[in-house]
């Protein structure tokens, strides 16, 4: 029952903001989300407790069938793939209802389609059906689109057609390989568990994989797929930016792992050199086109394309350590990059400006805006993969799992997180560091509100860093699982 | 303004504006109520800090001397608490101040409870709970850095002579006296002892300096609170004659070793205070000091701290008051101490304004740096009246020196670091 | 034997740890009424504890063979990360200089910062350098080796960001991490390559590796290589030697720890790879010229810095130099006594500099004269550290770089010849800021200067009693090398390096009559020197530019060609086009007309499976 | 002839003037043969001062003494000598501007009658007091 509650408890919030008798607050639609919210939020907690570390399967399933015509079918589950996304998913969209600030155009429909986000992402997390996954999938499109169309920044047509179309080729291509997947295997249903690849020829076995990572790859997103992100990004406000960088874009890895690696085992092997190849362009060209960046949101979108492409690196490789990094590294980019943005938004609502030439000296005290700037200062080293954060651990473990498959590409990742050193530091001198312009200092404070969702994303970031076992203990039984039925191809690929 | 302007022509300065408001016997700072009003309340708060300050100064000067390790020198005992103001309380020299010339209650209380709980002055000390003494002896030390190179008065050049050597090499002998590893110590690098007691002396020159000025600002404060100042003028005018009526004042060092009086510099040396305290302390603290090392590079090749003294200018007229609260940025500890006495219509004043409480440390800044300039305009026309000629003056040609005087004066003002023209703003804040 | 203190020795970065975490209640942003001093009394007390506990240690572990602790940290499916201990009375001796030390530089600081406000983040980043060195120094483990290092890279990122108001504070800062990243992550490949290599991280298991190892030459070297070039950047050694001379915009409390300890924790970790280094050919010879070319172009930048503390800075590169030469000639013993009398004097020479700059503000050298008569204390303690620092007998540095030499004169005479001259140079410059700062006439911002404050000259006079003393009590534990260990030539050569250097410079600048400041001919080979070779010039022409071109180009790349490519096919202009007229005009219906259209997608895609069946 | 002292207490405008002298102990002085060069303030000039300058004053005699020495001037210089100078050095130790190109200026005080010659020197009544600066 609790995946099901999960799924549908933000839909009732929906319904009961939709109805919610005029004239009413926007203080009062906040709290009824955040109440929807922190107990979708709590339900996961309680899924993480009560989630036996001891099973690799998935797990809490639910079924019922809906329309067998077409194999569809109400199944719902989760593993160590999807667990910690799905709290993942409660936690930023908590920290995103925060992170807009006091005033909200159209509130109803604004936090309304916060709700269905969130609903809609759980949905695919937990979806245990292929269609059932599809139709979470593209149903977070609308939502997104509305968030970026109506509360984005100047340019917020273009981009938000942009990423409507993008990701809905994303969608066909992914529908595409599914029907496939179904059609030429010959299972009853689009269940996942019914669904049997072994017996297909290599080379359809080949499309249908070539086509799940371009459709996955766009969402990724994967050079030269991305030109999307950066407007979408950058147009949107901070609070959807957040979603759709901290848990948005996980799906497509989630999915690439999930419906790519272990749906076609045995392929795999033939596309991984060309995924580590394609991962590691990402991973550089991220971090370059990062470096030469003005505005700091722009700058911070490609960094989220550059460490997007360690995970596909570390899929490519997929040793039992690289594929823990890649989950690890989908939690903790998701956390690092909320708190970015979150930084961000409070920086640019503050101060009226994202332009790096004329941000400066944000550390003074008194006058500046010093918990924002220090806790920017935490998440872009975090970032940048400072050990004592989580982002160095899954880092870490990306690497050491890929050198062995990949010690070229690995090595280029390395150097690659020296890069991201680079336009950090560049980040942080000119807005946090040097002095205040006096004729500009005058910038309002930042509220509580805006502060505790920074506080506990930073503290979230520290802790699984000092203590990341907390991270990986729910991930390792499922990516063990996962590489175990793998073992003998990577052995091959490591003979080579 | 106009009276003048009809004898000569009007000036062609970058501050015409303000030249003109000084002929006219004004202030450097724009005669609002609002300025009025914000600089009489930082006099209030920075006369309380003050009072300890010259208290203390001289406790260092007189009582401490040279202990080697002087971790009580900010403890200031009772007596000194006690000690009367020469120009305030019933026993006054000259009645400057209506109050009382013990220490002022307000800063008892502070001492005794400070911000946080009663205890004692060693747990306020530790807890940080305290009056910053530390700026109060970093513009001492600029006063005696800058010392010979400002060529004002004759005090620092009878630090040098041999009379003084004289004097001093009694009192070190006295206050060594039967410790032989003091003393041989003292024989073997007599400078070292020596130069110490030149800072000594300046401990007490601006001691004395601020034990003029405590008692003036308290009085412009409850002259205000009395309704008694019309104008940002008014106020100026106050301390032009307070400046005459003490400028007399003697400045001398005094040593008390076992109940004895050593005079290192002797009253009779004719040092006044106009001469040597007043003029020097401005000079060295309100336009010179030093870089503050949170802002400028200290490193030789970056050539950013000047070659010369003279072209030292970091005082508070030329200041950059956002970054107090940073590190590295000494005035913080002024703009500190002055926080804790703040009158309450300031309090209310900074509530109102941008960030309200939380960024009053930075606005009280911008008010010092402001009632600043009204000082330094009351030095200006105190030193017109002395040197110069009345404002009023028939004669055009000496109304031409009055004007070249204010020039010259607002000439140092021409670095693009002055705030000169800021405090010109009223949005400066 | 009861081994309660040094059992549990981890307890010592804890403390300063704690420390860490209570200075932030002093933030300013915090307190908003009393001051941040008793954040810096917090963490004194701190390091006091914690100086203590190292002291009681040392005297339970003398003499008793080492013991090994470990704390598992993180177990994956084929990694398992444990933080191993070594405790020894080697580890715990040095524990016992890295608090002693800090100690005196905090209680400078009091001092020397005495009129700022940022008290709560200075002493907590000096406590996370104490934590750090600790650790590093109890840690028996390459991967948490690697891990401290980087931590300790963001200290010094944001140690010299600390006056962060400044503009070349932040350059400074900027540098120095991306430098000691640079080093830090070639550091991580070499990590990362090994564990596949060896099976573990640990400093014994892998030199028992090393013994029975088998890997190819060129991925021995590779692999050396990379471990090198982490002590590389920390040590301050050519080419990644610039940030050190930049990082001498913060303050000198932490220059005192920076030059003395943090350099040389580079050192520790090389001395730590030194089994590992022996699997190569190529990197001995690698090491050793490293670091010959720093010790001497770095002493002679030294000479023509007109800079108080950068001049101070380059020593510290060439002495860290000579450092390189004892590991590629594997003196492991000699090095760790190189390392402690460095790090004592070096620590008093920067302590005597920086309370003559306090008072008399300029850093510049030329600016200075006759402070002697007036400074005797901080003139003399500048005369013991630089004495203890170079071969001047009977004081620390003669000792160990008399070992050094006897012990190279077999096989690398050249190297000796080296030293000698590095020794010589380093005398001439350390003697030509003496006589320029303390000897000559006063100059205009020298004609006042009285003593500081207690809190300088306290820890100063302690440190050098400590100086001075460090023969005797090395003496008294046998650690001194016996007359007859050293080679007597050998030794009278560096003396008289010592002397000549000393004494060329001092007539130099004592004398009258040789008119100030001494040119050298050609100006062009002084200002060569005095700007550092011109790598500052050199980097911003190669990599640096080299880094901003392309990444200049692939930002023009991706917004003219990928994205240009993208809105030439044309759909996101169109569409963009028109969305842009319906904002303007109703929103409402686009909107609804962008959800119908997105529905009849939707819906268009769940029935396309069907759709078969339908036809 | 009288002397300096002698000239200023017989005439009623230097009353202050003799008060601050013999306060200052400078009577014994200025009876010397000297010969000295006077500025002598008249009792207006002494007015214009502020109130409480004076009172400072005669409480510190030194300093007192200070500011009357800097109204004197070593040697007897008469009106033509002072003309042919731009300035001059107190007793005190401090310089005095002398202008004579329009009016017979000493610093910001007239000179309103010059050139009173007395046995040990010479004095220039002066309607301002001149302080050093």
């Amino acid at each position: 029952m609790t995946l099901s509650l999960i799924l549908w408890l933000p839909l009732i919030g929906v319904l009961i903001i939709g109805f919610f008798p005029n004239p009413v607050k926007t203080n009062t639609l906040r709290n009824i989300t955040t109440l929807f919210i922190f107990i979708t939020l709590c339900l996961s907690i309680y899924l993480l407790t009560q989630f036996n570390l001891g099973i690799s399967k998935i797990q809490f399933t639910e079924y019922l069938t809906w329309i067998p015509q077409i194999g569809l079918n109400y199944s719902l589950g989760v593993d160590g793939l999807s667990l910690p996304l799905i709290f993942l998913n409660g936690l930023l969209t908590l920290i995103a209802i925060y992170s807009i600030g006091e005033k909200v155009e159209r509130p109803r429909l604004y936090y309304a389609l916060m709700l269905l986000i969130n609903s809609g992402i759980s949905g695919a997390l937990m979806a245990d059906n292929l269609l059932f996954f599809l139709i979470f999938y593209e149903l977070e499109l609308i939502p997104f689109y509305l968030m970026i169309a109506i509360w984005g920044g100047e340019k917020k047509g273009y981009a938000s057609i942009k990423f409507l179309l993008y990701t809905a080729v994303s969608g066909l291509l992914v529908l595409a390989a599914f029907l496939g997947i179904t059609w030429f295997s010959g299972s009853a249903s689009f269940d996942y568990a019914d669904i049997n690849t072994m017996a297909l020829s290599a080379n359809t076995k080949f499309i249908l994989l070539t086509l799940l990572l371009i459709g996955f790859g766009i969402k990724i997103p994967l050079v030269p797929l991305h030109t999307w992100l950066p407007d979408s990004y950058v147009e949107a406000s901070p609070a959807t930016t957040i979603l759709l960088g901290g848990i948005l874009a996980k799906l497509g890895t989630y999915g690439l792992i999930r419906f790519g690696l272990q749906l076609f085992p045995d392929t795999w092997k033939l596309v991984a050199p060309g995924l580590a190849l394609i991962g590691t362009i990402t991973v550089l060209y991220g971090a370059l086109v990062a470096i030469a960046q003005r505005d700091i949101k722009r700058m911070i979108a490609y960094s989220s394309i550059g460490h997007m492409g360690y995970i596909l690196v570390a899929c490519a490789a997929a040793t039992e350590l690289s594929l823990l990094g890649a989950v690890a590294q989908m939690v903790s980019h998701g956390l690092i990059l909320a708190l970015l943005f979150h930084l961000v938004g409070i920086i640019e609502r503050k101060t009226g400006t994202r332009d790096l030439d004329q941000l400066n000296g944000l550390m003074n005290p008194i006058r500046g805006l010093p918990l924002t700037s220090a806790l920017l200062i935490g998440a872009g080293m975090a970032s940048a993969g400072i050990p004592g954060l989580v982002g160095f651990i899954s880092e870490f473990i990306i690497f050491q799992g890929s050198f062995i498959i990949f010690p070229i590409a690995t090595l280029i990742c390395i150097i690659a997180s020296g890069l991201t050193a680079v336009y950090f530091v560049i980040l942080l001198n000119r807005t946090c560091f040097g002095k205040l312009n006096n004729k500009l200092a005058y910038y309002p404070q930042v509220l509580l509100l805006e502060k505790i969702p920074a506080f506990v994303l930073a503290t979230l970031i520290l802790f699984l860093g000092i203590q990341p076992q907390y991270l990986t203990r729910w991930i390792e039984p499922t990516t063990d699982h996962l590489i175990a039925t793998l073992t003998p191809i990577n052995v091959e690929i490591a003979q080579k | 303004m106009t009276q003048t302007l009809t004898k000569i022509s009007p000036s062609n300065h970058e501050f015409a504006d303000i030249i003109h408001r000084l002929e006219a016997g004004g202030s450097m700072l724009p005669d609002t109520p609002e300025n009025l009003m914000q600089i009489i309340g930082i006099y209030k708060a920075y006369a309380v800090p003050m009072d300890f300050y010259w208290r203390d100064l001289l406790y260092i000067a007189e009582k401490v001397f040279l202990n080697p390790l002087p971790f009580f020198k900010y403890f200031l005992p009772q007596e000194y608490l006690d000690l009367k103001n020469h120009y305030a309380g019933d026993t006054a020299d000259l009645r400057v101040w209506r109050g009382c010339a013990e220490a002022h209650p307000e800063l008892i209380n502070f001492i005794e409870k400070g911000e946080t709980i009663k205890g004692s002055k060693l747990f306020h000390h530790l807890w940080h709970d305290r009056i910053n003494m530390e700026f109060a002896e970093a513009c001492m030390r600029a006063m005696y850095w800058h010392g010979r190179d400002m060529g004002m008065g004759k005090f620092d050049s009878y630090l040098d002579s041999d009379e003084y050597k004289h004097n001093a090499d009694v009192a070190i002998k006295a206050y060594f006296k039967g410790n032989p590893a003091m003393l041989g110590l003292y024989k073997l690098f007599p400078e070292m002892f020596l130069e110490q007691v030149r800072q000594l002396s300046y401990y007490s020159n601006l001691g004395l300096f601020w034990e003029v000025m405590c008692p003036v600002f308290y009085e412009m404060s409850d002259i205000y609170d009395e309704g008694g100042f019309k104008d940002v003028s008014d106020a100026m005018n106050f301390l032009v004659n307070g400046i005459f009526a003490i400028a007399g004042r003697p400045i001398y060092h005094h040593v008390y070793i076992d109940g004895k009086c050593y005079e290192i510099i002797s009253k009779s040396k004719g040092f006044t205070w106009l001469y040597e305290a007043a003029l020097p302390y401005v000079e060295a603290v309100f336009y010179r000091t030093s870089p503050f090392r949170g802002t400028k590079s200290y490193n030789a090749q970056a050539k950013q701290v000047p070659e010369h003294q003279k072209d030292f200018h970091y005082g508070i007229l030329y200041a950059d008051v956002f970054p107090v609260g940073s590190a590295g940025i000494p005035p913080t500890l002024l703009m500190d101490d002055m926080l804790h006495f703040l009158p309450d219509y300031l309090k209310e004043y900074y509530q109102k304004n941008c960030r309200g409480e939380d960024d009053q440390l930075i606005q009280l800044g911008i008010t010092f740096q402001r009632s600043m300039y009204n000082v330094t305009s009351a030095v200006i026309q105190a030193l017109r009246t002395a040197l110069l000629y009345p404002l009023d003056d028939e004669n055009p040609k000496h109304l031409m020196k009055n004007r070249q005087f204010f020039e010259a004066q607002m000439d140092r003002f021409k670095r693009p670091e002055a705030r000169l023209k800021d405090i010109q703003n009223p949005d400066y804040r | 034997m009861n081994h309660l203190f040094s059992n549990n020795i981890w307890l010592i970065p804890i403390y300063t740890l704690s420390g860490i975490l209570l200075s932030i209640l002093w933030f300013p942003g915090i307190i908003k009424k009393t001051g941040p001093r008793p954040s810096g009394y917090l963490n004194i007390l701190f390091t006091v504890i914690a100086w203590v506990h190292s002291l009681l240690a040392l005297k339970e572990i003398w003499n008793q063979p080492p013991e090994f602790l470990s704390f598992s940290w993180l177990k994956l499916n084929t990694l398992s990360l444990s933080f191993d201990i070594e405790i020894s009375t080697l580890t715990v001796g040095a524990l016992v200089l890295i608090t002693t030390l800090n100690l005196a530089s905090q209680i400078y600081a009091i001092g020397y910062l005495e009129m700022d406000w940022g008290w709560a983040r200075f002493f907590a980043l000096m406590g996370l350098f104490e934590a750090g060195m600790c650790s590093l120094v109890l840690c028996d483990n390459l991967f948490f080796s690697y891990v401290i290092l980087e931590i300790l890279t963001l200290g010094t990122y944001l140690l010299i960001g600390y006056w962060f108001n400044q503009s070349l504070v932040v350059t400074g800062a900027r540098d120095a991490f991306l430098t000691k990243r640079v080093g830090d992550l070639f550091l991580l490949m070499g990590v990362v390559a090994l564990l596949p290599l060896t099976g573990t991280w640990n400093f014994h298991e892998l030199e028992i590796w090393t013994k029975t190892a088998e890997i190819s030459p060129t991925v021995a070297n590779l692999l050396c290589l990379t471990l090198m070039a982490g002590p590389l950047g920390k040590c301050a050694q050519f080419p990644l030697h610039l940030w050190l001379d930049e990082a001498m915009e913060s303050p000198v409390p932490a220059t005192i720890l920076r030059n003395s300890l943090v350099v040389a924790a580079g050192g520790w970790v090389l001395i730590k790879l030194q089994p590992i280094f022996a699997l190569s050919s190529l990197i001995s010879t690698a090491i050793i010229t490293v670091g010959a070319i720093t010790a001497v172009g770095a002493s002679l930048i030294a000479i023509a810095q007109i800079d108080i503390k950068r001049s101070l800075s380059y020593t510290v590169s060439a002495y860290m130099g000579l450092l390189f030469i004892a590991v590629g000639t594997q003196q492991t013993q000699t090095i760790l006594f190189v390392l402690l009398t460095y790090a004592i004097s070096m620590a008093l020479l920067v302590m005597s500099i920086g309370s003559v700059v306090l008072t008399n503000i300029t850093q510049d050298l030329t600016q200075y004269g006759g402070l002697f008569s007036r400074r005797p204390i901080t003139a003399i303690c500048y005369l013991i550290g630089a004495a203890s620092l170079v071969a001047f007998p009977p004081l620390g540095g003669f000792w160990s770089l008399s070992q050094i030499n006897s012990n190279l004169w077999e096989n690398y005479p050249f190297l000796v010849i080296i030293i000698t001259l590095v020794n010589g140079l380093t005398t001439f410059s350390v003697i030509r800021e003496f006589c320029l700062i303390f000897g000559g006439k006063p100059k205009e911002m020298t004609v006042r200067s009285p003593e500081g404050l207690w809190a300088l000259i306290l820890p100063m006079t302690i440190i050098m009693g400590l100086a001075i003393h460090t023969p005797i009590i090395l003496a008294k534990l046998h650690l001194l090398p016996s007359l007859n260990e050293l080679n007597i030539g050998v030794v009278i050569a560096l003396i008289t390096s010592t002397f000549v250097g000393g004494g060329i410079s001092a007539y130099l600048y004592l004398n009258d009559k040789i008119s100030k400041p001494i040119q050298l001919k050609p100006k062009a080979l002084q200002d060569f020197f005095a700007y550092d070779m011109y790598t500052p010039e050199l980097y911003r022409i190669t990599i640096i530019s080299l880094v901003a071109f392309i990444s200049k180009i692939i930002d023009w790349f991706d917004r003219y060609f990928v994205d240009g490519f993208v809105n030439l096919v044309g759909f996101a202009t169109i569409f963009s086009g028109e969305s842009l007229k319906y904002n303007t005009t109703g929103k409402a219906q686009f909107y609804a007309l962008s959800i119908i259209l997105g529905l009849a997608l939707f819906i268009l895609l769940i029935c396309f499976p069907i759709l078969p069946n339908l036809l | 002839m009288p002397t300096i002292v002698d000239i200023a207490v017989n005439n009623d405008n230097f009353k202050t003037l003799v008060t601050a002298v013999t306060v200052a102990n400078l009577v014994e002085v200025l009876k010397s043969p000297g010969p000295f060069t006077v500025f002598a303030p008249t009792d207006q000039a002494f007015a214009k001062l502020p109130p409480g300058t004076i009172t400072t004053l005669v409480q510190n005699i030194p300093q007192l003494s200070r500011i009357l020495t800097y109204h004197v001037v070593p040697g007897k210089l008469m009106k033509s000598d002072l003309e042919k100078v731009n300035s001059v050095i107190s007793v005190e130790g401090s310089p005095i501007s002398i202008d004579c190109s329009d009016n017979f200026e000493v610093k910001n005080a007239t000179v309103i009658m010059a050139d009173i010659e007395a046995d040990n020197g010479v004095i220039h009544v002066i309607d301002n007091v001149i302080l050093m600066g």
